[in-house]
């Protein structure tokens, strides 16, 4: 695959190029605007490398969401990076050179990429791959893996990602905050009926993508991030005041728990039915059925929590007061 | 074929690159990477291609989603100065609503 | 007519949108019809028929009518379905449109001289609808060498064009009388 | 008749490249912001379109077929509106056009 070694090769080295733009500008508008760029060509990386999953991640996270995000930080410091860091320090580059080293140092004792002799696919991988289809029957093996074999793990990131909201809501419910009414970009007639034409489709779409995580890329934290997209975009559009009557904070502080919970209540059942925590076999009748419903109902669960968090997150920092 | 076609939306890329680092207005910027954005959907279209999955189509939809979507974002920073849209709308930003250079 | 004679000024018809957004409550046919064709998208795109996977997509679609329905952005506008028969005919056309004038701008892109003369067009666009004016305003900004940068409900548009001659088409005003037409079967709604 | 196929499908592409090719150049060449506008706009109509077309004559009719047509549609939706809404925060915020001569034939300022 000649091609595909050249696209590598470009896209890595429009990295490099990026990356030295951002050092180099002071304007940290700009400097938003290129890590925009940075992500759509990392996940243009992961889509070459067939981590389609991870490309799907980064495309909902990075592209969209992150720039939204960072921005909104800009709005509260100056747009300018302060010129007193620009000078060139001595100590911290030797240290970054030596942990630059060292990893690079690391590197060689990597099996080559692709390699089949990599422990990586000898270890677990084969069994993945033969056996996940008599097991957990589901064609994306990716969903087996993070959703039946991997479990826990995921409970984990899951609980981790509650955790990280629950310090944003402390960090960021400011109870004296200043509500202003912004009629937003609803006077421009061509972007409100295009947002009222697009907003359900995107909705239908971050629920195919939460249904279809079974046969294809996709699943309950890329849905998640969908359908919040879905809501920002009203939000911007429509002004935070009407969104936030629609999406009281009370009831999506409700679901950012009730997604977490969700999946926690399917490994209790599975114990309550006599088999281990997650142990998704003895939902049902036959344990691919059980299998299937239990991944069901956890990506539902991390689906909930995810688009809860995302708009959490984003109405606290658009309502936070302008220092 | 395909990698004539990967090759030619890979140089385009690299040119939206310049003028994204070049400005010189904000506008500038966002439009390079609204349009890199568009860019990359394509890539990401021909690419599920030449690698046999077109699976790869969801995720092209997902990019030009959100793509969109961020765009919105940040002409809403750049015009009200807050993604809320707090500043008076009529305010210090807004122009005189007869626009200077008009036709004779 | 009368639409006209109402001061546009395009910041201050906030209140009109929002009274829209109260008024459309209650509007069901524009439901049925998101409802349908959200269904039909699922269809099309899963690729999956099982009777899951359909009784899923029947939920997710319900569930997300009624959200968008609280959301106050079901209505006519954001889905014309009973324009649509008008509107493939204009389709054609604007493609045809869209073709020429991409390949005239790749032509002055090329040329050393890069021969352009970029404007600012006034124009007074002819549509009695929101969804009239809009759609002009898309078809000038889907042109390449045409962008629209206002379009105001009193129908005046400021477009930049970028050269003179295609300003001069602009203001000769083709397409504005065939989207025009699109709605003219209409009953001349005034803007919500 | 697939090698027809295969030949309409190879134009297609090639001339979508070309004309993505051409937008980004545009991108590069013209004076103003208002004028890239118009640049980044060929990607987003014929670019977009003769790319995902000749995909089309590639997948036959299928499936992939509809997807391919869904993104072209959002692309045509979104392309537009994101473009209008672009230059009209621009002219809101005061960013002048470069007014080019009157007449046709004199060289273009820049």
């Amino acid at each position: 695959m000649i091609n595909l070694g050249l696209i590598d090769v470009v896209l890595l080295a429009f990295l490099v190029a990026i990356t030295w733009a951002i050092i180099q500008l002071r304007d940290l508008f700009a400097a938003v605007m290129l890590t925009g760029i940075f992500s759509l060509i990392s996940a243009c990386l992961f889509m070459v490398m067939d981590a389609v999953d991870v490309a799907f991640t980064e495309a909902a996270v990075g592209a969209g969401i992150s720039t939204v995000l960072m921005l909104r930080t800009l709005a509260l410091t100056s747009g300018r990076s302060n010129p007193r860091f620009n000078r060139l320090e001595l100590a911290p580059l030797l240290v970054v050179i030596a942990i630059g080293a060292a990893l690079v140092y690391g590197t060689f004792d990597m099996p080559r990429y692709g390699d089949p002799q990599a422990p990586i696919h000898t270890y677990m991988a084969p069994r993945f791959i033969e056996q996940s289809g008599d097991e957990v029957g589901i064609p994306n093996i990716v969903t087996s893996v993070l959703g039946s074999y991997r479990s826990y793990d995921t409970f984990g990131e899951t609980t981790v990602v509650f955790t990280a909201v629950i310090g944003v809501f402390l960090l960021l419910s400011d109870p004296r905050r200043g509500r202003r009414a912004g009629d937003a970009l609803r006077d421009d007639i061509i972007l409100r009926i295009g947002t009222k034409a697009l907003v359900p489709f995107i909705m239908v779409f971050a629920l195919y993508v939460q249904f279809h995580g079974d046969y294809g890329p996709g699943g309950g934290f890329q849905a998640g991030v969908i359908f919040a997209a879905a809501i920002v975009l009203y939000t911007l559009v429509f002004g935070l005041a009407r969104a936030e009557k629609i999406f009281r904070r009370r009831r999506l502080e409700l679901l950012v728990a009730g997604g977490v919970l969700l999946y926690g209540t399917v490994g209790v059942v599975s114990m309550a039915l006599g088999g281990n925590f997650l142990d998704y076999s003895v939902l049902a009748h036959d344990p691919v059925h059980g299998q299937h419903l239990g991944i069901l109902l956890i990506e539902l669960g991390v689906g909930i929590t995810v688009a809860a968090v995302m708009v959490s997150l984003f109405f606290l920092f658009v309502r936070r007061r302008q220092v | 074929m395909f990698a004539a076609a990967m090759v030619a939306i890979l140089v385009s890329m690299a040119m939206l690159l310049v003028r994204a680092v070049k400005g010189p207005t904000v506008f500038d910027r966002i439009l390079s990477v609204n349009s890199f954005g568009t860019k990359t959907v394509l890539l990401i279209a021909v690419l599920g291609f030449l690698a046999g999955r077109p699976a790869f189509l969801d995720l092209a939809l997902v990019y030009a989603l959100m793509n969109f979507i961020s765009t919105i974002a940040v002409l809403k920073f750049t015009r009200f100065g807050s993604l809320a849209g707090e500043r008076s709308l009529a305010g210090e930003h807004s122009r005189p609503t007869e626009p200077q250079a008009a036709e004779t | 007519m009368e639409d006209l004679k109402r001061e546009g000024h395009d910041f201050a018809s906030s209140d009109a949108g929002d009274m829209a957004g109260d008024a459309m409550m209650g509007n069901v046919r524009p439901a049925l019809n998101l409802l349908v064709v959200l269904f039909g998208m699922w269809l099309l795109w899963s690729g999956h028929y099982t009777t899951q996977l359909i009784g899923f997509g029947l939920v997710s679609c319900l569930g997300v009518v009624l959200l968008c329905w609280r959301m106050g952005i079901v209505d006519r506008e954001a889905l014309p379905l009973d324009l649509t028969w008008r509107t493939l005919r204009y389709i054609p056309w604007l493609t045809l449109e869209v073709v020429k004038s991409n390949i005239d701008l790749a032509k002055r892109v090329l040329s050393p001289r890069l021969p352009i003369s970029p404007q600012l067009v006034e124009l007074q666009a002819t549509q009695k609808t929101d969804l009239g004016r809009i759609t002009f305003a898309n078809s000038i900004t889907l042109t390449p060498s045409t962008v629209t940068i206002e379009a105001r409900r009193d129908g005046r548009f400021v477009v930049h064009a970028l050269a003179h001659e295609i300003a001069q088409d602009l203001r000769n005003g083709e397409m504005d009388r065939r989207v025009s037409r699109l709605e003219k079967v209409e009953k001349p709604e005034s803007a919500s | 008749m697939a090698g027809a196929l295969d030949v309409l499908s190879w134009a297609c592409l090639l001339t979508g490249s070309f004309f993505a090719l051409v937008s980004s150049l545009a991108m590069l060449r013209l004076p103003d912001f208002y004028s890239r506008v118009h640049g980044a706009s060929i990607t987003d109509t014929m670019g977009a379109g003769l790319i995902l077309l000749g995909l089309v004559f590639q997948a036959g009719f299928s499936l992939v077929t509809v997807k391919l047509a869904l993104v072209l549609m959002f692309l045509v939706i979104t392309g537009p509106t994101a473009s209008h809404a672009l230059a009209k925060a621009a002219y809101r915020l005061g960013l002048e056009p470069v007014i080019g001569p009157e007449e046709e034939e004199s060289p273009s300022q820049t």
